[in-house]
């Protein structure tokens, strides 16, 4: 049985890489620190993998036949792809995959009743591209990206989500190969709202009280509370990437999460943040 | 509008999903957006309003909320997109001020 | 509004017309007979628009992606597909399809938080061949195909399968166009195994006692007992595409089903028959 | 086996999959099994099973039983598919027999 020895989960948004010198000194800080003191975190934990979930801004899981997970089964993942680069802004990377492990994801979930799509080719944004840069900056930690789909109706729902770790977590315990250790990303979030009116707000009060609720450790009142509704209303476009952290939050069930940094990052035009649970 | 309620079956949605990964297609784009309006059936509606780069308007047709943004940077640049990029910029004037004055 | 005119379910295994010549005269000539009388049921109604519902037989839907229902939304199918011309047996045909409907299918059942997949391009093999053979032998009624997954895991469950069919039917009545004539058919089924070791037998016990429950009337009841779990029984590979069964269901609540026809047909590799619903 | 034990990332899946779907593609494997599992990245026990039809070891290698029957008739022919004809013969000779004998 293999370990799950890390499990995080932060924001991606673009404006972390694009333009943060456009937000106040003291909120680069604080967001710079804090996602240099999650990348220790995570790699002091030596994990041979990352299994991580993130929304896919409808650039890889078409209109026509949008799975609610999709596994990235490649050995060899790369990014920021081409329209993208000026915009994120990070410089070109590679960084390995894990089709072993992609593909016992694939098949044990779909022993489990949940469906995974797959592919091997997969277009990296921001989802990927920001987090690596602050957590992994040797590119060094194989990834397993899944994308899923948090933003074109309908939605997976935050029970199914948390489901869909549990199960992940199952797989990792169950499936994976011995000693293999494993850490869970989820990236996303928190409020914000791209092609909505609120593109130029951020929902700190939201964004707090989400945390808040991680903190408690309490995963029914979480999905009882934390609805896709509330985040559709604290920023439309954006805010229910959270979904992907409820993902996460399946694979730690009860154990209450640990805010590293938040920023209300108006400039950013995202609530920015990171947060871990300790999985020792 | 919003994410509910995307046309999922609506032209301009494949469009520009295949424009962002596609650079050449994109490209093309950039010279002449008729040509690749017209392979995609967009309909005189759509049209128009990628014409006058009226993005309240493809919000209304149903255009997914998280394209709208990526259109303003498709005609006016994806770099060092801070709020007073004039990216951001045709997009608050498109969309935040004409929902206040609708509001 | 429009209206609901007609809902039937039959079976489409290529027997039917690849080598009906090998079964007993007897259950060729009740076939053939239950099969046209479907046929002048279904044209009696008049009906604008068939909205159709079948296994896809893992021959669009890709292992990679599969879908739950895929809609097809071009106004022009034809077939059999190339490989199964010769297997099928029949004239290659042509039929209208409907975007319109397929499109407002697509875009209604996401605000009611089914999802859809969609595309112009299916190709078709027995489960549309066969029965439009039999049904309607002139093509000249357009059909909206769906194709579903009945045999990839994980499946669609039998509630989510009768949802879908109530989804359907709310569509039909709140949003396709006024005086449009609507009928609603299911193929697949009855107990068959292809890819099993019951590959040349028949469950003619199940066959019956599933008809039977269908001609109670009984929605619940049915959904309570016809699991997965006893289609996979009664023919791994072929008899859980009576979930296309419980989609028609959903459409039509507590009617009870008519039998028109069924027979074992061990010749024929499948438990074939025909029902309807009285929609007047 | 069965459904339920498909698995869907296995090469052969998508190779016959794609078979059935692309005529030139199915008549170079007509001609010549091998280029085609190796572009299509089969391991070597999946191409040792295609090379001796062995329909059993694929089902047991998670091919999806829908493709059981049509690799037989990949090989024999899909026309006039009774319980006699070849297709099903070999068919019958690799599952239900061999089924019966571990049974
Ligand atoms: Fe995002
Ligand atoms: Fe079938």
């Amino acid at each position: 049985m293999a370990q799950l020895v890390s499990t995080i989960a932060l924001s991606h948004a673009p404006g972390l890489t694009g333009w943060l010198d456009k937000a106040p000194k003291e909120e680069q800080d604080s967001l710079v620190n804090g996602f240099s003191e999650l990348g220790r975190i995570l790699r002091d934990t030596r994990p041979d993998v990352i299994i991580g979930v993130a929304n896919d801004h409808v650039l890889n899981l078409e209109f026509q036949n949008t799975p609610d997970f999709c596994v990235g089964t490649s050995d060899k993942w790369e990014g920021p792809a081409e329209w993208f680069k000026d915009w994120v802004a990070v410089p070109h990377y590679e960084v390995a995959g894990n089709k072993q492990v992609a593909d016992t994801l694939v098949n044990a979930a779909g022993r489990e009743g949940i469906r995974f799509a797959f592919r091997d080719k997969l277009l990296f944004d921001d989802n990927w591209s920001v987090p690596l840069y602050y957590l992994t900056p040797d590119y060094d930690i194989p990834l397993v990206p899944i994308h899923m789909n948090c933003v074109v109706p309908p939605l997976p729902q935050p029970e199914y989500c948390y489901r869909v770790g549990q199960t992940i977590a199952k797989i990792v315990r169950d499936e994976l190969p011995d000693d293999m250790r494993v850490a869970f990303m989820a990236t996303g979030g928190l409020s914000h709202d791209p092609g909505g009116p609120k593109y130029f707000d951020v929902d700190e009060k939201f964004d707090r009280w989400f945390l808040g609720l991680l903190e408690e450790g309490d995963p029914e009142k979480v999905l009882r509370e934390a609805t896709i509704d509330k985040m559709v209303a604290a920023g439309d476009g954006g805010t229910s990437e959270l979904l992907a952290w409820l993902v996460t939050m399946g694979a730690v069930g009860d154990r209450p999460a640990k805010t590293v940094c938040y920023e209300p990052a108006v400039e950013l035009r995202c609530g920015m943040g990171c947060v871990y649970w300790d999985m020792s | 509008m919003g994410i509910m309620n995307t046309n999922r079956t609506l032209p301009s949605n494949l469009m520009v999903f295949e424009l962002r990964r596609d650079l050449t297609l994109f490209q093309r784009f950039r010279q002449n957006i008729e040509p690749i309006m017209e392979m995609y059936g967009l309909s005189e509606e759509e049209k128009q309003a990628f014409r006058d780069e009226n993005i309240k308007k493809l919000s209304e047709l149903g255009v997914h909320p998280y394209f709208l943004p990526q259109i303003s940077r498709i005609f006016h640049g994806s770099a060092y997109n801070h709020n007073n990029s004039e990216a951001a910029q045709v997009y608050a004037r498109n969309m935040v001020d004409g929902a206040d004055q609708e509001g």
